[in-house]
């Protein structure tokens, strides 16, 4: 007995040149934003970007983007990603809209295999990766199938991120996966030596995105958010890497 | 029409598994569907003999054999076992398109009869599996 | 096939006089911190109180009360919780220290129920469970296990967070799990109508926690932090419900 | 010693099984041990009987039979299958406890022997089973 979607998955990132895919382990350290204002800032600069929301529990990406709901997306010899806001974009809120969908993660390996099996990326230069926290299932199954893909990994100066953090890091390393580098965000006052901790762990230290109190405001306004310091500070961080 | 990609999924396994044991023809494949899933069967041994058609010889006159398996869920609260007709007669046709999309979203749209949780098992009837293929040797 | 551990559980926690889980949905909205003092207050109060750390990839009540590494708790006719603090409690950083501890969603299921079969509590008057963010196998699988448990929830006044607070609402909601409340962690200058949110989805209001800039100082002091304003307003909030 | 809190859980399973079951007498519990949990067989054969002694004429003589069930591993990324010794041959001590007490910590512990992954599929030999309970009717 041959599950055939496993096989097909290759073929489907084939005309995909970079896939990136934004972690860091702990919960709300900025995964889902940077990952949206990251794929916002790379079509801006006129590339063909693809945002994947992986986090099936808590997907974020389209409530950043100012979408509520989201339609179906086209079949066309496979599922057609949504254009949102110049992106190709995908999230489980098209197929169960605001409504709990409490999946086990026997369910969540599935679901991904099944939408890596369907979906026609079509031509991209990059496909960034919006994952939920946890070293569990979704990063997990994602190593599974497919090692085509860099990190770009997320943490805040704090004791308990770090904790997941470094996990996250050495898992990776065991198995060779490449990450671009890290990034320190929702910096206060001070970096509490989270900066000189990252580069002792032999992770590429990207820079430092300030704790912005009104950030809140923009969330849903994408348009409004590219003109933030923000995203400003981002696009300088991510100019050498991305 | 995602029925296309499946049976993209399907015709290169097996003409990688038959190539890999130097089978000379592919005469059959035996594939077997989960009923959540609702795969139109008409769609996609359509999308099956057109994608055939384009690997040559090697697959002419493949025949397609696809068996559905039922639904089984189980209650992960009350124990509770329900199967297809029970799930899909009160669902909506919009939840049925999500369902055929993302099998695992049931959890969304379906509860146990029972004792109305939605943390269920899906004993049979998900996914996509190619049972058997078989080809002639040289 | 019968798997005798499940019998057993109901025993384990017949001694135990309330279960209290810290939920929300959300990552890093504040359930870690908020679980530990809560604890953390209640001893200091005079009950007796364990604290089960459920967050196996980022277990963090630890870091939070200090401790670097755990010792294994001890045997006897079971699992006997560590005193940490005055606290009965457990996590699963005693059996992996400080390393990755990649489990998909099949063995969260199973070490929770191993967990709840081998741990004597004793007599509590509170245990308290930190869980991890989302809405997956250890959330789900301890609905299983256990009715007797209530939800204190936590949300930010963020729509990010909202999201899945909404979620955990209509999941336990539907199921008839008791919820204590919900509280409002980390506001800054404004709550964005997250009060009247939280009220008029069906949940009691219990109060609001301020966003403390310096709060990292005190992880890992737990001494120190009973003394801080932030120990104070949860203090307030608490009294009338626990 | 936490074989005692397991022992328990079977011994009050077997009972309420039996009386749910109007048996009079519980004359054999066959028990299932996965092997990743290392129980240490006396000490859990103590315990069973210690406990049974406090439950009265009704499990009298009940005949107790262990199984061991092996461990097979197998690596979700390359495929591999692994067994028990190659397992515990390479552990520490500490390490070895602590998989005692939970299991699932194996994935901190055991790494894949042909690619190094921590993640592979417990296929066999974990957990503890009541394979069956039998009785006599009155
Ligand atoms: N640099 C920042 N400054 C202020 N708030 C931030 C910043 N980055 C993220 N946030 C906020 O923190 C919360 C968590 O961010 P989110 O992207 O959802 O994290 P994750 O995806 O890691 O859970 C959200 O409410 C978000 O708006
Ligand atoms: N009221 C607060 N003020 C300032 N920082 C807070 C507050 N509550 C939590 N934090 C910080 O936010 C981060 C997430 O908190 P944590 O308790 O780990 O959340 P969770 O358990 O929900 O992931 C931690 O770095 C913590 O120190
Ligand atoms: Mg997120
Ligand atoms: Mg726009
Ligand atoms: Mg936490
Ligand atoms: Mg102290
Ligand atoms: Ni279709
Ligand atoms: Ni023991
Ligand atoms: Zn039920
Ligand atoms: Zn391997």
């Amino acid at each position: 007995m041959i599950d055939p979607r496993k096989n097909i998955i290759k073929e489907r990132l084939e005309s995909i040149k970079r896939i990136v895919a934004v972690s860091g382990g702990k919960g709300g350290i900025g995964k889902s934003i940077i990952s949206t204002l990251t794929a916002l800032i790379l079509k801006d600069d006129g590339k063909n970007v693809g945002l994947l929301d992986m986090d099936f529990t808590s997907p974020s990406t389209h409530i950043i983007l100012g979408q509520e709901k989201l339609p179906f997306p086209k079949e066309e010899k496979g599922i057609i990603p949504l254009n949102i806001d110049g992106l190709s974009y995908l999230s489980i809120v098209s197929y169960t809209q605001d409504n709990p969908t409490p999946l086990r993660g026997e369910d969540i390996t599935n679901a991904i295999l099944e939408l890596f099996a369907i979906t026609r990326w079509g031509n991209l230069d990059y496909l960034i990766l919006d994952l939920p926290p946890g070293i569990g299932d979704v990063l997990l199954e994602l190593l599974v199938l497919t090692r085509k893909i860099e990190f770009l990994l997320v943490t805040t100066p704090s004791s308990l991120s770090w904790q997941t953090f470094i996990k996250v890091v050495r898992l990776l390393k065991e198995q060779n996966i490449p990450i671009i580098g890290a990034l320190l965000n929702m910096v206060n006052s001070s970096t509490y030596g989270f900066e000189e901790k990252i580069i002792s762990s032999g992770v590429r230290y990207l820079g430092k995105l300030d704790f912005y109190r009104d950030l809140e405001r923009y969330i849903g306004k994408p348009d409004e958010i590219m003109d933030t310091a923000m995203v400003k500070e981002l696009k300088d961080i991510l100019e050498d890497v991305l | 029409m995602h029925e296309w990609s499946l049976a993209e999924a399907v015709v290169e396994t097996a003409i990688d598994f038959a190539k890999k044991k130097q089978l000379t023809k592919l005469t059959k494949i035996k594939i077997r569907v989960g009923e959540l899933q609702q795969i139109e069967e008409d769609i996609f041994r359509y999308a099956l003999s057109e994608i055939l058609k384009l690997k040559g010889d090697f697959v002419k006159d493949t025949e397609i054999e696809i068996e559905e398996e039922e639904v089984v869920l189980k209650c992960r609260i009350c124990g509770h076992v329900w199967t297809g007709k029970e799930i899909f007669n009160i669902l909506g046709e919009d939840d049925k398109e999500a369902i055929h999309f993302l099998p695992e979203v049931a959890h969304t749209y379906t509860k146990c009869p029972s004792c109305g949780s939605t943390d269920f098992e899906i004993i049979k009837g998900r996914g996509l599996y190619i049972d058997s293929i078989t080809g002639d040797k040289s």
